[in-house]
């Protein structure tokens, strides 16, 4: 049987549903395109054209703008596809990791090792 | 008839690709990652499996929201290791079983499991960084492997116990393979970790210890976690674990733990391994 | 909640896109094909379907065979019918429905159904030819639609059984959608046809009418059925049947047939025409 | 459970399966390819390059080259690729089936007619 129960939230957390994969397609799209060379180089010419062509709306665009991950999947993003977007700028997961949570990236280093005490 | 020897599990972080091209395997910060392998690499000189089946999830290079599979099976004579945006190293082609994977996709069809058969497959860090920790250079240890892709992008997700039920038909497929192939099996990803959102950073050592535990002799009790159940115990990323359910559906009902490994951190991650051994 | 109303079926074949376009409606070939269509346009006219639901099968646009899944569901905004590489006019995009796609994704993984989730999809005269026999200028008539795409082109495929569960899953879901949309679930393309190989031209009449008779009121003893025997009695792409099965599964225990037509040959294709009313 | 039954043959006709697919995979990839109108005025333009390109071997050469359905069929085309191919030279499914069969197109067409009696 289909079971269409409303899951509870799960706070700092959101799921990648049919909800944000309508919202974030053409985002994600472009973000995806960024696995080529050709695509990245074309970004850093000219990151305005380059998100007009995959038809971005404002919000999306906005969020590119700012490199700012939480606006990011606000606007639809998935962290898979927004993932190629911070490796443009040499950023990893622990950079991405500090942005999302307010921290310093050595304060967030230090949290994920106390996790494992 | 072939036969299934063991099951692996590992993670892939993808910095555990760069760290390993850059050998940095005494580093203080990676050693205690990378001393967790040995011990399998001792236990593959002396078993020489001669497949590994490798379940594992696409993080969007062969597969976009255009079309997303949950389950996807490769059916090619190679897979090549493409570029993934960003700085890990490529390294290559690895070898494929193609009549396996007809074998096992026409066992999986027949039994309800509707696949995506594949025959031509990138496969990103999922796939390639526990191929390469396990087996390192392919020409000194040649390995064929068949890459079995479940989605973890897209939601609704496959769920732990179906999961567990694909690698249960998996595993029946092998093991009326009319060859003497020797097959591992390998469940990459996870434990647990969170990338995105406030909560990134995310770890639940508890949870990843109870899975360890219960994988080897009740994995029953762990298909009954539900995805959300997943998410929320062992972060977004977490829900990777339903690769190690699927591979140890396809291990059969009996199995023994010849080795383990766990450490936090890699990268953002709480890294797993274990070496599992099949028993009559 | 989504109310689902009837079920039709028909023939897909590449051809009647072009004698459409050139309106062939009086033609003595096309007639006997043509005219099974206006009681299916009255009923339409009558009862308003908000949302078709079309199970059909890509024939080499949409899918390649390196990513070839069993069960796929569109989730977009519209669909676009493309080149296919031979003469037929392309007729412009579809309105989708993205929200019940979803709901339906949902609804199907949670039952155990392992299906593709299309956020973009080009869709071929598998689609376009029923939906444009069916509802016309889309101006006049306007009608959302999904598609949803079986596989029929790389073996194994589903079973007619499978495709009969997959069905039921799907109506399930569009039963448990929070609207008012009342929907009808196509089945396209069959009967009997054989494009390939020295049988090529094969047609078997009594086999199909005995189908059409059994998917009436007795769809289970058709879930008997296995692919071979449909390979063998409907001929290599009288396969697709199993879109009818589908089909079938969507409307429920009990319908009742209103009109029907069947004729040989369109092309190399008996060509059948369904109109069944879901009842209580 | 698994069953993997060897099916009885059925006269005339080949299973596209898994070890078809593995013969004809290139050769399938070509025909697809044919979706686009740039990729069949290219085959037109230079259709041994254009073969040369997805890696067709020599039995897969030989069959385009003789434009025999059956050929193509026994080199592992697949009839959905394989009708985009026939698509070029405006050949239509009757003119297909009466090819492989042995038949006048005419003679086909009344083959087919005759099962509707
Ligand atoms: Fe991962
Ligand atoms: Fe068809």
């Amino acid at each position: 049987m289909s079971t269409h129960t409303i899951q509870e939230e799960i706070p700092g957390t959101v799921i990648f549903d049919g909800r944000m994969a309508m919202k974030g397609y053409a985002l994600n799209k472009m973000c995806y395109s960024f696995n080529g060379a050709a695509a990245r180089d074309a970004f850093r010419a000219d990151e305005e054209a380059y998100m007009e062509k995959f038809g971005l709306n404002e919000q999306q665009k906005a969020a590119i703008r700012a490199r700012n991950v939480l606006q990011l999947i606000d606007a639809g993003g998935n962290i898979y596809y927004l993932a190629k977007f911070a490796g443009i700028f040499g950023l990893t997961v622990q950079d991405v990791g500090a942005q999302q949570t307010g921290m310093t990236v050595e304060a967030f280093k230090e949290y994920l090792r106390k996790q494992g005490e | 008839m072939a036969r299934i020897i063991g099951g692996l599990t590992s993670s892939h972080i993808p910095a555990v690709g760069n760290a390993y091209a850059r050998k940095m395997f005494e580093d203080p910060y990676w050693k205690p990652f990378f001393d967790g392998y040995p011990p399998v690499h001792g236990w593959l000189k002396e078993n020489r499996p001669d497949v590994a089946v490798v379940f594992y999830n696409d993080h969007g290079l062969n597969f976009f929201l255009d079309k997303m599979p949950t389950f996807s099976i490769g059916a090619a004579a190679s897979y090549e290791n493409q570029d993934e945006g960003w700085g890990i190293p490529t390294i290559g082609t690895f070898e494929g079983h193609p009549e396996l994977s007809w074998h096992i996709i026409e066992g999986v069809v027949n039994d309800g499991f509707d696949v995506c058969s594949c025959q031509e497959m990138a496969v990103d860090h999922g796939f390639t960084v526990p191929v390469q920790l396990f087996w390192g250079d392919r020409e000194e240890n040649p390995i064929k492997t068949i890459p079995i892709c479940i989605n973890t992008v897209q939601h609704p997700l496959a769920s732990p116990k179906r999961c567990y039920e694909f690698g249960k038909a998996i595993g029946r497929a092998i093991s009326s393979f009319p060859g003497d192939e020797k097959v591992v099996v390998l469940g990459t990803g996870g434990l647990s970790h969170q990338l995105d959102g406030k909560r990134a950073g995310f770890i639940n050592k508890e949870f990843d210890l109870m899975c360890m535990d219960k994988i080897v002799d009740e994995p029953e009790t762990l298909a009954k976690l539900s995805i959300h159940d997943l998410v929320r115990e062992a972060g977004a990323q977490g829900a990777e674990f339903i690769l190690w359910m699927a591979m140890r559906g396809a291990l059969g009902d009996k199995v023994a733990e010849v080795h383990r490994n766990y450490h936090i951190p890699i990268s953002n991650t709480a890294a797993g391994l274990m070496l599992l051994e099949t028993r009559a």
